[in-house]
This record gives C-alpha cells, structure tokens and sequence, in this order.
C-alpha cells in the first residue's frame, strides 16, 4: 500500500511537470504584456520598457523558466506582477471561499444525487426513472451563470432569504458562514448533481444484473436492502470516479460561481490573474488547480480499496 | 421414495411465455415433474432447452419480460404462483434455496463470506449476532472448510473457486430448507473440485433429507449423483424417470442422441501418427514478473520446461485443470505471446524469438481455433471478409480467396453462400465451423484448437470433433488439442500430454496414459471424472444400438 | 418547509447582524474596479489614483469651481519676477505612523511624481532646484516663469502629486511602493486589504482638516464615516443587486442600463459628483498606414459623429453631452473653434477625402475591447460609421489588457500591430493641451499613437510658458485649429456617470474624483 | 452418427446488415426521435436565417436600443421607402434586433458544437489508436494526456484564448484542446481490450498487417462510443463557449452566438431579461436535444453501457 502510494505520488511528478511546461510556454507565448497593463493608460513606451526589464520579461523565455523552475523547486511559487504579495500568500489568503465552496456543493450534491441515482435505477423505465434524467439532462443544458442569476433573482431578490453576494469568512460566524454559501452552492452543485446522478444510476443498474443481486433475492432479502447494502457499495468505484473526474468540472465551475457571486476566492484570482495577464500567479494557480485534481484523483483511487476489498496496493 | 408424502416440489403443466420475437412461443412448455424429500432429480438438456428457466420460475427469480401462463408450482404443497411477493420472499433461503453455476459471481464481492451466510439467518430468524456467528461457523466446519474462523472474515476472491460454491452451499442449507435447487452448481469447476463439490451435496442432501433440482448438461454429472432425470429439449419434457433407466434404456430419440454424443472415457483405437516432425518446443517457458522500485519482483511460472513434439497428422492433447498453463503454452506456440525461454521450431526454423516482420511467413503455418465462438469471429464483417483475410494478405486474389472460402464451407458443412452473413447469425456451433474454415484458409501445418469444443453442447461438440478428425486427416495436420475435458482428450488424441502447476507431469500415448497412469496428479484427474462407470453404460447403449 | 428555511435563515441573519453591529460607522463601497496596485504615482490606473485621495495628502487641490487652492500648503509666496516660490507647510501635519510631515518628504514626493508625470516632466524643464528652508517650508526655484508650477502640484487626476514620507519617495519611479503611509484623512488597514475582495480604510484620527469647507478637492478634508470597505464586484449587476438589498451603501460606477433599477428606488439616491465627468476619445497609430497620411485621418473626422456613441454607451441624454469642444466643456478652455463641419458624419467628404489620399481600401484594424462596460460598445458603433465614411474595417475584440498590451507595439498591422483604438480620459486629465496626453506630437517620445508634429509640440511649450489665462485660451484655441489639419486623436463626446447611494448617505462632494470625507451616513 | 440437423438446413435468420437493424432501432427510439428532430430544426433555423424575417445580426442602431418584444421601428430603406419592423425579441443594448442574433446565433453555435466535437475525436482518435496500440509510445502519449487532462478544462480554455486572438477559431480550438485526452482515454481503453478479442488475434495469425489490423478490426469498434461522446462534447461545447462569452474572452461580440447574446445581455438580466431568456431557451433546448440524442444513441449503440 505504501509502495503504491510513494509509486503514484512519483508518477504524477512527471504529470506537474508537463502541466507546468505548458503552462509557461501558453503563457510566455500569449501577445498580452503585463508590463503595459502595470503601467496603466498614461504610460509612455519607456516606462512600460523600465517596467518589463524590472519583471523580467525581457529575458530569453528559456532563462525566464529556469528561474522560475528554480524557485519552484524550491517551495517559491513566486511574486504577482501586481500585488506586492508573494504568491503563496495570495492563495492562502483565497483559498478558505473555494474550499468552503467546493465542499457545500460535494455536500450538497453527493447527498442529493446518489439516492435520486438509486431511486432512478431501482424504478427503471419508470416516470421516477424520467424525471430523474430528466432533471440531470436538463442540468447539463443550462449555463452556470444563468442557473447563479436565476436563484439569485427568485431568493435573493424576490424572496429575500439570502444575501445578492459575497462571502464571509467562518470566522465572522457561522450563520453568516452558511447564508452566504448556500445560493453559490446550490448553484454550482445543479451540474454535479446531474452528473453523480447519471453515473450512480447506471452503476447501480449494471450491478442490479450481477449474479450476487439475484443471490440475494434467492436468499429473500428485501428490495431495499438489496439496493443499499448490495448494490450501492458495489456500484461505488464508478460513483467514486466521477467524483473525482468531476472535480475538473467543479474547477471550472468555481470560476464562473465565483464571478457571479464576488466570492473572493482562487477561481476570481485565475479569471482576475489571466485577465491582468499576471503570468507568475496564472502558473502557481493552474498548477494548484492541477496538483489537487491529480491529489485528488490519487486519494480516489485509494478509497476503491474501502469500497471493493478485491483492490489491493 | 414414498409416495405418500407430498412432494417438496411439484411442477404440474407449467408454461412461461416468451416475450414477441424469441424462436419459439414459449420457453417452458407445458412442464410437469416433482421433487420428492431426500431425491435428487436432474434436469439434463442442451442450451436453450428451457431447464435454467424452470429452476428460476420455482425460486420465483424470473426476469419480468418471463411470465408464467399456465401450471402451477407447489413447494411442499403451497402454490408459488399465486403466493405475495412477501410470501415468496420469506419461503426463498428458508424452504427453497438456490446455488449456482458461477460462485465467483453468485457471492457480494464486497462482503465477508461470513456476512453473505448470515445475512440469511438475519432476515429468517430473531437470533442474535453471537448466536449467527456461531451457526455459521459449525456450517463452514461441516462444508470441510479449513479454518472457519478465518473465511468467516475472508472476501469471495480470497478464497478458491471449490471453496467459495462450499460457502454458496453452506448458505442455501444454512435453514435446512426443503428444497435445494442447483443450476449447472459445477460446470464452472475443475474436474477435481467437481467431484468433491458432487460429493458434498450428495452428503449433505442425504443427511439432511433436502430434496434436490439439479439443473446440468453433463451426462457424467447425472450418472454421478441423480436419482431421477428430467430431459428437456426445446422446453419440453421428452422423458424422465430413475437414473439408471435413462442412462441405460433411453427411450427418446433424443434422449438416445444426446447420450451417444458423450465421449466416453475409453480410449479410441488410433493409429500411431509416423509423419514427419511439425512443431517441437524445447525448453519453452513463460515467465510472468513484475519488477517494480518499491515490491519484491514476484515471479510467477505459467509455463516451465515444456517439451512438445508433434507430427504430422499426430494430435497431441494438452490436458490440466485452470492454471495448468496448458493455454499458455498453446498461446507462445501460436506467438500470441512472446516465450520467455526456449525454443519453438517448426519444424527446424526457431521462431521463439522471431519479430514481427519475419515472423510472417510462418503465421500461415500456424492457425489457431479459439475457445469461444462468441467472440473469435469480428461481428461486424461477414464471414467471407474473415475467412479470405488472410489468404489475401498473403497475396491470393479476391476471387480464388472467395472461392477457396466457398470449399472450405462445403467441407466443414455450411452452405456457401452464407459466406455473405454476418455471425450473429450462426448459432455456436457453425461458428466453430466457420473458424475453423478461416484457420484452414491459411492452409496451415499445425493446427492449435484451444478448448474448441469446451462451450459447445454435446451434441454439436461430437460433430466439430468429427469435423476436426476429418481435415487433419484431409491435410495431414498436426493438431495441438488443448482441453480439460478427459473425455474428449481420450477420443482425439494419439498423444496426451499432462499438465500441473505449469510443468508437464507426464506424456505419452493416450491409450496408456489412460490405462495406466504414471503420475498421481493424472490418476487423480481420471478419477474425478464424473460418472466414470457411465462409460460402461454407454458402451451398453452402443451395443444396443449395434 | 419554507417557514422553517425562512426561520432558520433569519436566526442566521441574527447571528450575522450581531458580528456587524460592533463596527461603527462602515461604509460599504462597490468601486468601478478592483485596487490591485497601490502606488499612485507607479501607475495611471484611476482606481489606484482614488486609493491616493485616501490615504494621502496633496500640497494644491483643485476645488469645486476648478480653481487650484492649498491644501497641505498653508500659505505660499511667488517672488515679483516669478522666479522663486517659498511653500510653508500647514501646522500639525502628520504621518500615520504619527511621525510630522517634512520639506525633505514633500521634495522626495515631487521628485517621484515628477519623473514619471508628464505635466511633471514638463514642469521638471522650467525648475532650476527645490531645497527645504526650514522644518516648515521649502523653495522652488525657476529657470523661467511657467502657470504649470502651481497646477501641477494641485493636478487632480493622474498622476496626482500624493506626498509621502521620504523614505518611501526614495523608491524608484519605476518600483512600486512597498509601505503604504500617508498624511490622508483615511489610513489604511493593511492586514484587512484582500485583493479581489476588498480594501479597507479607517479614519485617520490625528488628522487636521483645513479650516474651510470642502470643496472639490480642496477645504477641509473631514472624515465623518470610521471605516470604508470597497469591496470588489465584478459582476455590474450584482453590484446594483447589492445596493437594492441594503448589502452595500454606493456603486461609483453603475452600469448605464441599470440606472433606471436604481432610480425607481425610494431608497437610492444619484449622485452626480463629477459633472465634467469623461470623454470618448479614439486614437489613430500614426506611424502605420493609412493613418500615417493626415487626410486619412481628416477623413475620419468628418465620418463620425459623438451622438451615435453616447447613444450606444450611455443612451440617457440625462448623462452625456455630444460637445465638439476638445479641452472639455463647461471648463475655461472650451471652444468650438475648428470644428465645423466635423464630426457630423458627412460620409461624402469623408470618401472624397479618401479618394485624395489615395486609400487603397486595406482594412484598418480596430482594437475593440469587450470586457468593460462603459468601451463594450463603442467598437462597433465606429465600425459601421467608418464603413459607411469608405473605410473598411477590421474589428478585432479582445478583453481590455490586451488591447492594452497590443496599442504599445508599433509593429505593422499583419505583425500584430494596430491602426485605431477607443478609450475614454477623465475629464479632468485632459483640461489643456499640456496635460493631455493625446496632443503630445513628439514622435516616438509621445504616448502610444506615436503623432509627430512640430508646430503642435511648439503651441504645447507656448502653452506651458504662458501662466496667463486669456492668453491660454488663445493658444488652447491655436492648438484646436492644428489639431484640426494633424488630427492626433479625435473626441467622441462626454459623458458622466453618477454615483449611486443609498438615501442615508450625504455629503459627497462634487470633484473629479470619488473622494469620501464630508461623506455621511446616518 | 449423422449431421447434426440443423446444421445443413437453410439458416434461420434473415440475412441483414447490422448496420440496418441499429438504423432501424434508433428511428424507433422516441430519445432519439425527439433529440434528432429538435437538431434538424435547429439546423435548418440555421441554415435559413436570412429567410426567416430576419434583419443584419450585426446592424447597430443606438437610437433604439434595449427596446421590449414586440417593440416596431421604422426602417428606411437606401430608396428612401419605409417598411416596419417588429422586434419580436426586442433589441439589445446597441439597437440590434435579439431575434435575429438568436437565428443566426443557431449557425454559429452549431458550428461550434460540430467542430468541436469533430475535430476533438478526430484528433483523440488517431493519438488513442497510436497509444493504444503501440506499446513504448503508450506511456509517454498518456503522461502528456494525463498533464493535459489535471489542467481544469475552463482554465485551459481561458488561456488558449488569450494565446490567440479572440475569435472563433481560437475558442474552437480552446474548447477542442481540453476535450482530446477524453477522446485519447476512451480509444485507448477500447483498443486496449478489443486487441485481446480472439477475433482481433485470429486476425494476427493471419498476418493482417497492423494498418489493416486496426482500420478492419479495431476502429469499428471506437465508432458507436465516439458518436456518443462525440454528441457530449458537442453539447458541453456549446456550454463552454457561453461561459467564455460570459468571461469575456469567448467570441467577438459582433459575432452572433447563444453564449455571447446571453453574455452581451447578462447585466441586462433584470432591466431587460429578453436579452438573456430567449437565446438561453435556444440553447437549453439544443444542449438538451443533443444531450437526449447522445443518450439515445448510446442505449441503442452500446447496450452495454445503457443508460450510463
């Protein structure tokens, strides 16, 4: 197990590196200049000139990734171009919004899908069965930020249950906490919710054919048993993956929730970063973004050995 | 048998629908047998005779498109048909009880054995945990299971196939039901494992004075263990009565067939092949390692020291039980895998290690017959395109190439313009014809049939036999025959060559390795054959018929 | 269901309130964008320059009525031959770090500023030396007299002279600022500013206004609110959104088409601070074909005209003003002289002119950028008037920065170059010829756009020579008339945008920048 | 023993190409049915904008600008006659006419989606096939895939379309490159366990060459999969470009998409919500349409993963 682990941490070195390779080489090719962007309207060529020679920008891209390679390894992700802050503080200081909102809406949307999943494939062919993919149909069709706008229109504005935007810290209160994140969780789970759906009702339908259900039921145990106690657990590996291939969904959706609801969180730092072409904060915040997904994944692949005691490592 | 009694089971008239579109109207037709306390009955029947059904329909297990439309069931007089679902629910596991033919994917892989036993004594009885625990460990110990404390906790992929239909078994029997059905409980078994499997429930039947549905293909099988038999062709019964009777005194013309298609045990007179030398291995090994930086490398033998040789219309068997590593060497052979070691030579070119490119020309040498016809025909091209794909890749025209496939059907029995259909549209038994069609395309020297005939029924397995007879005899091929079916091996073979544990144990003429037997692992094989002495009754049948 | 989520949501909003009510006054601001930059005088950015007015000080301001008054200066005197001016810095000026504000700070300040200001390094080329008198004042010394000493250190706009504490003005211009203290009525709580969430300022206690009222920029500097939060919204909508539900007190700048939501609220009031407010302005790359030919540009003169664009951006005539006149309306220097018969999409003249120059009918590029509201639309409105003027043109949309990035390069167009662009000035920043920067004709010296001409760089020295106001005028005028024949940029009208707060607020002053002391909230 | 009887007989099936009985399974699937329909239409609105009463999509007039549905205007012709003109959607903030940006919103969106989903699996195909099929290309094709796949896709599209210059083709391709590693994961899986098939190995023994081993035996395999993905990348393609557009870097403005009206129109969402409703009705009913469609097929094409 622990070999397992030390071989797939090592396996996604050479993951990191391709991420950070394209990322540097997307970036440094782009014809944006964020030495222009620093200097603002007024500025003359010189200056914008001074400023590029100050960040660095001016020398060969081979020289400017080794610099930056250098400091990565050694733990430096770096300094924005335009917040005189080191870029590690900048994540940390955006990171509690993003992870309170990713975990609402894992929480909201594993504890809604996966029993409507179950429902949906236990009733098959069923209008419970339709209404079900229905909804998770419907929910990859509509663009996250109408779904934001629209709940933001029916309880925040029309009902008046929640606040229009913004976010606040656990710290300031968890009441306040909560009220904030509901709506952008609500949001964002709409997506995963129909995505966990899907795949839970599938799984749940393929292994409703296995031989073991049919055992079961020659043993006499009740339907519903048998959907949760042989069934589900059973069905959990794909469930569990989709989680994970989900989270490049939930990446994405971050960004645009966060816009939506000025949530001050990493997603707004990557749109605000990209942007302001602010290069050192766009590689630390993709490479992030990359080393969770991967992070991530790798967890999820350990947890099938919770569900399914046939995988060892 | 007393017929006072009410039987446990009896199936009076009963007919399942088939949903619009099948073959035939009905699955089942018009079904009547009945199961006494402490008998054994056996459904025999090929594929598609509607026997797997029957059993499913008593257990109330059937797939909803499946409706029962006439009869009735009664278990210990009590009619299933017209019983609630709860009803159904609370006798299934306490008064009938079903095994089946996978126990690999009969059992949760997700939960502990002991847990998938008790879960029957959870939702039958109001025992506590402790008292569970304890039931179910006596049942292990009676089902001969090595320490029963330790399966208790094991996962079904821990433990042997032989154990895990053990533990399918201690559940069915856990609440001493009164019915024991068993669909096919050992087809999925080495011939070693069947025998005891056969015994145990025999033991355990007579004991307990469960009676048993014994659902099986196998005449050997039924010579072993039933006390009646209820043949079924095409979902009706065409004959049933004692064991003996049936087996010896066959009334039905199909009944008569079907146990004349069973290779009997007894070796066939062959002549000894003298043709020149095909294909030999010398020292051949496959060797399975996983080097990593962080595990120990684990080396795992599949094959070791093999030395084969066979002529020219010779047929050299393969015989062994799952993991023998017979179909491992038959795959190096083929060079559908690379050999670790040795040399293959064919006969005095070495192409164990030959690449890609100029392994070519000797691929049309080679031909291979795969195990399952399901899946060794592309479904997507038509048999035509199959067969002349590779005379034509060596450079045969399209015309002489469709009209060496036209031959090639006519000899192996099919009409020639199916050459333009498609295979689902063949039932298993063409397929193998028509694969074998495609292999002797190639015009090939050695022929590899891997399992050819295991997935076959009976009935259609003699006839490919035959089938293979004849071209090796037509071509002069040699033939390598890999099977774990003795019975088969000992109508085929010239040669029989034994396989454990990936090393040859012993090899010599069939007639001799059957007759006398070297080596305790081939004694032990022929010994568990199922219904050895049923060899005897079919010579019976044969004399009759003579 | 819903009464408990309601209930539950209330007990929520309870616990919410309680944490809040401990704050004094707060004042809760959505700022057209988020302060990423704090160095005022490093960049032009207008957010940066608002952050300035905070925490900072300046030695002029310019009030209500445009006239330049003392602000840090508490008197000052001019020698007869306008040679010498000696500044006396106001009494119980303070950092925030509680230290008193010097000459020396002052001095370093105005050098800073200087190097990277244009009307500073203007001003840079009549000052002989500054040096401090006393712990109180300081002296300028001139080679020659100019008005620009004086307008310069009470610039309005950016870059504005904020002082600093010497050992910040040290820094070099082209090195952002890496300590944050000023001599403002606000100060700043560093360990609060989030960027892209919010900055937070609190009152300056020991801060000590001037005597006079406020105005403009100018008076008495008095903070009445004790904390300021400007809290990053990007989404326009959201932010008026906010403002409707009492989340937020002020959105400088609300979006155009959101108005009419936050007029029909009783509780919203608008607040028109800035009445010279900005103007559309789009700038030709001089140094590419066909803008490179005068008559080219002429031609684009007469296609246009400022009423399609206020229209297409703004829309309520309520908020713009299509005014010919270049040195901004309603102010000293506005003229029409020049202007006839431009600017009335006189699409005849505009193809006759192009027929002349010999236009060979090669789309021009057009940098249009679409992710600020307020320039969203000004690309296509130009796109189908010079179309219809015989141009033809090449829109090519990018977000903001990278028009930004791309209107620097003087790269030939199929090289990633450019022909036009849009933008809007701050009134304020354009009042003279001087100071705007779009006249600037001195070739690859002059901003992006790069226009060379002569005669229009000397008009410019006469004007930063002149300290006269009539005769400013004059040259202002002159100036027009050139422009009229080199066309270095042309102005597509103003427009202002009002502040919209909630009705308990009162106070905000009428200057060109968003200032928050006088500002109160009830 | 004689011939098994029904060995010589007549062969029981008619003799019909696979490919007919799937045709025929998926006309009479009601999903598909529904979604192929609504595509067809969506198509042909498309197709035929120009004669579907519709004015110039890109035609400015800010003199009525951020008008209701229904509202009429009068159009002056270059003749000089007047004709008027209802905006049955209403007009956006620069006087354009919403329903005519919606009709024509359908080409660009579709085109997207097309390309999108073509290009990707035609790309994901030919890289799965290599890895999936040549073994010491394998690691390192699916370590690049691997790096390619950890970049969340949003974010990878942001940057490509920052790369290039905004427009369609760059969000294209930025949509396109995020959706290859899918496209390469799925082909290679499929080759990796149909080269295993005895069929697929038969073949080998024949001494079919590599080429034909794949184009014969293990492409047709990847097809009834791909069209499937191929249907979710087309609807999800359509959604990311609408996210972009609301970003601000998808499109150009003056191009008429769903994504960009609804971007153009999202600060509108309560003043003049037409902007953003009616192209947002388009789009959820393509999105659903295609989505209905891919599900369909999938049922119908792959049993196996029915319903997934």
């Amino acid at each position: 197990m622990l070999g397992y682990i030390l071989r797939r941490l090592l396996a996604t070195i050479p993951v990191l590196v391709i991420v950070a390779v394209l990322v540097f080489l997307m970036l440094r090719l782009t014809p944006g200049d964020p030495a222009a962007v620093i200097a603002g309207d007024n500025a003359t060529t010189e200056q914008i000139a001074l400023i590029r020679n100050r960040l660095g920008l001016d020398q060969p891209i081979l020289a400017q990734f080794a610099i930056w390679a250098g400091n990565l390894f050694q733990g430096n992700l770096g300094e924005s171009f335009f917040f005189k802050k080191p870029i590690g503080e900048l994540i940390v200081g955006r990171i509690e919004p993003t992870l309170s909102l990713a975990f609402a809406t894992m929480l909201i949307a594993i504890s809604v899908a996966i029993p409507l999943g179950v429902l949906a494939a236990y009733k098959h062919g069923s209008w419970i069965d339709r209404v079900v993919m229905g909804f998770s149909v419907l929910g990859f069709s509509v663009p996250v930020f109408v779904i934001g706008y629209a709940l933001i229109y029916v309880f925040a504005i029309t009902l008046g249950w929640f606040p229009v935007q913004g976010y606040q810290p656990l710290s300031g209160g968890f009441g306040g906490f909560l009220q904030r994140l509901v709506l952008p969780a609500v949001t964002l789970s709409v997506i995963y919710i129909a995505l966990i759906a899907r795949m839970t009702r599938a799984s749940v339908l393929e292994v409703l054919n296995e031989d073991y259900i049919r055992t079961a039921r020659a043993k006499g145990q009740v339907e519903r048993k048998i959907l949760f106690r042989h069934a589900l657990k059973n069905a959990a590996v794909p469930i569990v993956t989709v989680v994970g291939i989900g989270i490049a969904l939930l990446i994405g959706g971050v960004v645009v929730t966060e816009s939506v609801f000025s949530i001050p969180g990493l997603g707004r730092l990557t749109v605000d970063a990209v942007l302001a072409r602010d290069y050192p904060t766009i590689q630390a915040v993709i490479l992030l973004f990359s080393g969770v997904y991967v992070g991530i994944n790798l967890l999820i692949d350990l947890a099938y050995s919770l569900f399914d005691p046939r995988i060892r490592y | 048998m007393s017929n006072a009694q009410t039987p446990v089971l009896e199936i009076a008239g009963l007919s399942i629908a088939l949903p619009g579109g099948g073959d035939r109207a009905r699955a089942v037709d018009d079904v009547s047998l009945s199961v006494a306390a402490g008998e054994i009955v056996c459904v025999v029947g090929e594929s598609g005779s509607g026997k797997s059904v029957t059993a499913f329909s008593v257990m109330g297990l059937l797939a909803k498109a499946l409706k029962p439309v006439a009869g009735a069931i009664k278990l210990e007089g009590e009619d299933l048909l017209t019983a609630t679902p709860q009803r159904l629910r609370a006798l299934r596991g306490d008064r009938m009880a079903m095994i089946f033919q996978e126990p690999m994917t009969a059992l949760n892989p997700v939960l502990t054995i002991g847990d998938q036993i008790e879960e029957v004594l959870r939702i039958h009885t109001d025992l506590g945990p402790a008292e569970r625990r304890a039931q179910v460990l006596a049942m292990l110990e009676s089902m001969r299971l090595p320490e029963p404390e330790r399966m208790h906790a094991s996962y079904p992929h821990q433990i042997s196939g032989g154990q895990r239909q053990r533990v399918m078994i201690a559940a069915a029997l856990i609440l001493d039901p009164a019915l024991l059905i068993a669909d096919e409980p050992t087809t999925a078994l080495d011939v070693t494992t069947q025998a005891q499997i056969l015994r145990l429930i025999k033991d355990m039947q007579s004991r307990r004075g469960t009676g048993v549905l014994f659902i099986t293909h196998d005449f050997g099988v039924v010579a072993e263990i039933a006390d009646r038999v209820v043949v079924m062709e095409k979902g009706r019964v065409v004959e049933q009565g004692p064991a003996a009777d049936i087996l010896t005194h066959p009334q039905h013309p199909y009944t008569q067939m079907l146990i004349a298609a069973v290779p009997s045990l007894k070796p066939a007179d062959r002549k000894p092949a003298l043709g020149p030398l095909a294909l030999e291995t010398v020292g051949l090994a496959k060797t399975y390692g996983s080097k990593t930086l962080f595990s120990k490398a684990r080396i795992v033998h599949a094959a070791k020291d093999v030395a084969i040789r066979v002529r020219r219309g010779e047929t050299v068997g393969i015989v062994g039980e799952s993991g023998s590593g017979k179909t491992t060497v038959a795959r190096c052979v083929a060079r559908l895998m690379p050999p670790s070691e040795g040399s293959i030579l064919v006969p005095d070119i070495d192409i164990a290690k030959l690449s890609e490119g100029r392994l070519r020309p000797y691929r049309r040498k080679i031909q291979v017959v795969f195990q399952d016809p399901f899946r060794s025909l592309n479904p997507r091209r038509t048999v035509g395109a199959s067969i002349v794909e590779g005379p034509m890749n060596f450079g045969l025209g399209a015309k002489e190439a469709m009209q060496r496939a036209r031959d090639l059907m006519a000899l192996v029995g099919l009409q020639p313009n199916a050459l333009e259909r498609y295979p689902h549209q063949f039932s298993g038994g063409q397929r193998q014809r028509i694969a074998i069609a495609r292999a002797l395309a190639m015009e090939p020297e050695i022929l590899i049939a891997d399992e050819a005939v295991s997935a076959l029924d009976v009935s259609v397995q003699k006839q490919v036999l035959a089938l293979l007879a004849d071209v090796q005899e037509r071509f002069n091929l040699a033939i390598l025959f890999i099977t774990h079916d003795l019975r088969v091996a000992a109508q085929i073979c010239d040669r029989i060559v034994v396989m454990e544990k990936g090393v040859i144990v012993e090899q010599g003429a069939t007639a001799q390795v059957f007759s006398a037997p070297a080596h305790a692992y081939t004694r032990a094989l022929i010994e568990a054959a199922p219904g050895r002495d049923f060899a005897t009754g079919l010579a019976a049948v044969d004399a009759v018929q003579a | 269901m819903a009464w408990r989520l309601k209930s539950l949501v209330a007990a929520a909003a309870i616990i919410a309130g309680a944490s809040l009510a401990q704050a004094q006054t707060t004042l809760k601001v959505v700022m057209h964008s988020d302060v990423k930059i704090v160095d005022p005088i490093w960049t032009t950015a207008y957010i940066v320059r608002n952050h300035g007015y905070m925490i900072y000080d300046t030695l002029f301001a310019m009030d209500e009525a445009g006239a330049i008054k003392p602000q840090m200066v508490d008197s000052f005197t001019e020698s007869p031959d306008k040679l010498t001016y000696k500044f006396t810095l106001r009494d119980g000026l303070v950092w925030h770090d509680g230290k008193p504000v010097t000459p020396e700070d002052c001095i370093a300040s105005i050098k800073r500023w200087s190097a990277k200001d244009p009307v500073g390094q203007k001003l840079m080329t009549f000052v002989d030396t500054i040096a401090a008198d006393d712990a109180k004042s300081f002296t300028v010394k001139l080679k020659s007299p100019t008005g620009l000493l004086i307008f310069g250190l009470g610039k309005p706009s950016s870059n504005v002279p904020f002082m600093m504490p010497e050992r910040v003005a040290k820094t070099d211009p082209n090195t952002q600022i890496s300590e944050f203290i000023g001599s403002g009525p606000f100060v700043l709580k560093q360990d609060e500013w989030k960027p892209g969430d919010k900055i937070v300022y609190t009152k300056f206690k020991d801060y000590k206004p001037r005597a006079e009222p406020a105005s403009g920029l100018a008076g008495g500097k008095v903070a009445k609110i004790d904390r300021v939060e400007w809290l990053a919204v990007a989404d326009q909508q959201q932010a008026v959104n906010a403002l409707l539900a009492g989340e937020i007190d002020m959105v400088e700048q609300p979006a155009f088409d959101l108005i009419p939501l936050v007029q029909g609220d009783k509780n919203i009031k608008l607040w028109n601070y800035n009445p010279l407010g900005l103007q559309y302005t789009m700038r030709f790359n001089h140094t590419q074909p066909p803008f490179d030919n005068p008559k080219v540009r002429q031609a684009v003169t007469y296609a246009l005209n400022q009423k399609d664009f206020l229209e297409a951006t703004v829309g309520n005539p309520e908020y713009y003003d299509a005014c010919k006149a270049m040195f901004v309306c309603k102010t000293p220097l506005a003229s029409e002289k020049g202007m006839e018969g431009l600017l009335e999409s006189n699409f005849k003249k505009s193809q006759e002119l192009l027929k002349e120059a010999g236009y060979d009918g090669k789309p021009i590029v057009l940098l249009h950028s679409t992710d600020l509201q307020s320039l969203t639309n000004l690309g296509p409105v130009a796109k189908q008037l010079l179309e219809k003027g015989g141009f033809k043109v090449d829109m090519q949309s990018s977000d903001w920065q990278t028009v930004v990035s791309r209107r620097v390069r003087k790269d030939p167009v199929d090289k990633g170059g450019w022909n036009l662009m849009q933008t809007s000035w701050v009134s304020a920043d354009i009042l003279n010829p001087v100071m705007a920067g779009f006249f600037n004709a001195s070739c690859d010296k002059a901003a992006f756009g790069w226009p060379c001409d002569e005669q229009m760089e000397k008009l410019r020295d006469d004007f930063a020579r002149e300290p006269d106001p009539a005769k400013q005028k004059v040259i202002a005028e002159a100036v027009q008339m050139r422009w009229r024949e080199v066309v270095t940029h042309v102005h597509l009208g103003q427009y202002n945008v009002p502040i919209a707060a909630r009705k308990n607020l009162s106070g905000i002053l009428t200057a060109p920048a968003p200032v928050f002391w006088n500002v109160e909230k009830k | 023993m004689s011939a098994e009887p029904s060995l010589l007989a007549p062969i029981a099936a008619e003799p019909v190409a696979p490919a007919r009985t799937v045709l025929m399974r998926l006309v009479r699937n009601p999903v598909v049915a529904i979604g192929g329909t609504v595509l067809m239409l969506m198509t042909l609105l498309g197709l035929f904008a120009p004669w579907l009463g519709t004015l110039d999509p890109t035609a400015i007039n800010p003199s009525t600008r951020n008008r209701v549905p229904g509202f009429e205007r009068t159009i002056r012709a270059d003749d000089g006659s007047t004709t008027t003109f209802k905006h049955r959607m209403g007009t956006d903030s620069l006087g354009r006419d919403v329903y005519s940006r919606v009709v024509y919103g359908a080409r660009v969106s579709l085109l997207i989606a097309v390309s999108v989903a073509s290009v990707s699996i035609a790309i994901g195909l030919v890289i799965g096939l290599i890895a999936g099929y040549v073994r010491p290309l394998d690691g390192v094709i699916m370590r690049f895939m691997d790096g390619l796949m950890a970049i969340p896709g949003i974010l990878l599209a942001i940057a490509v379309v920052s790369l290039f210059r905004s427009g369609l083709t760059a969000v294209i391709i930025a949509i396109i490159v995020p959706e290859i590693p899918r496209v390469v994961r799925v082909v290679r899986s499929i080759v990796l366990s149909v080269r295993e098939e005895p069929y697929v190995e038969a073949a080998i023994m024949a001494g079919t060459r590599l080429p034909q081993l794949m184009i014969r035996h293990i492409l047709p395999n990847t097809i009834a999969p791909l069209i499937v993905q191929g249907t979710f990348i087309a609807a999800s393609a359509i959604l990311v470009e609408a996210i972009l557009s609301f970003l601000g870097i998808g499109i150009p403005p003056e191009i008429p998409t769903w994504g960009n009206i609804m971007a153009e129109g999202r600060n509108l969402f309560r003043v003049f919500p037409h902007n953003i409703l009616y192209p947002g009705i388009f789009l959820g009913i393509t999105v659903l349409a295609v989505n209905m469609l891919g599900d369909g097929l999938r049922d119908t094409l792959d049993p196996k993963m029915a319903g997934r």
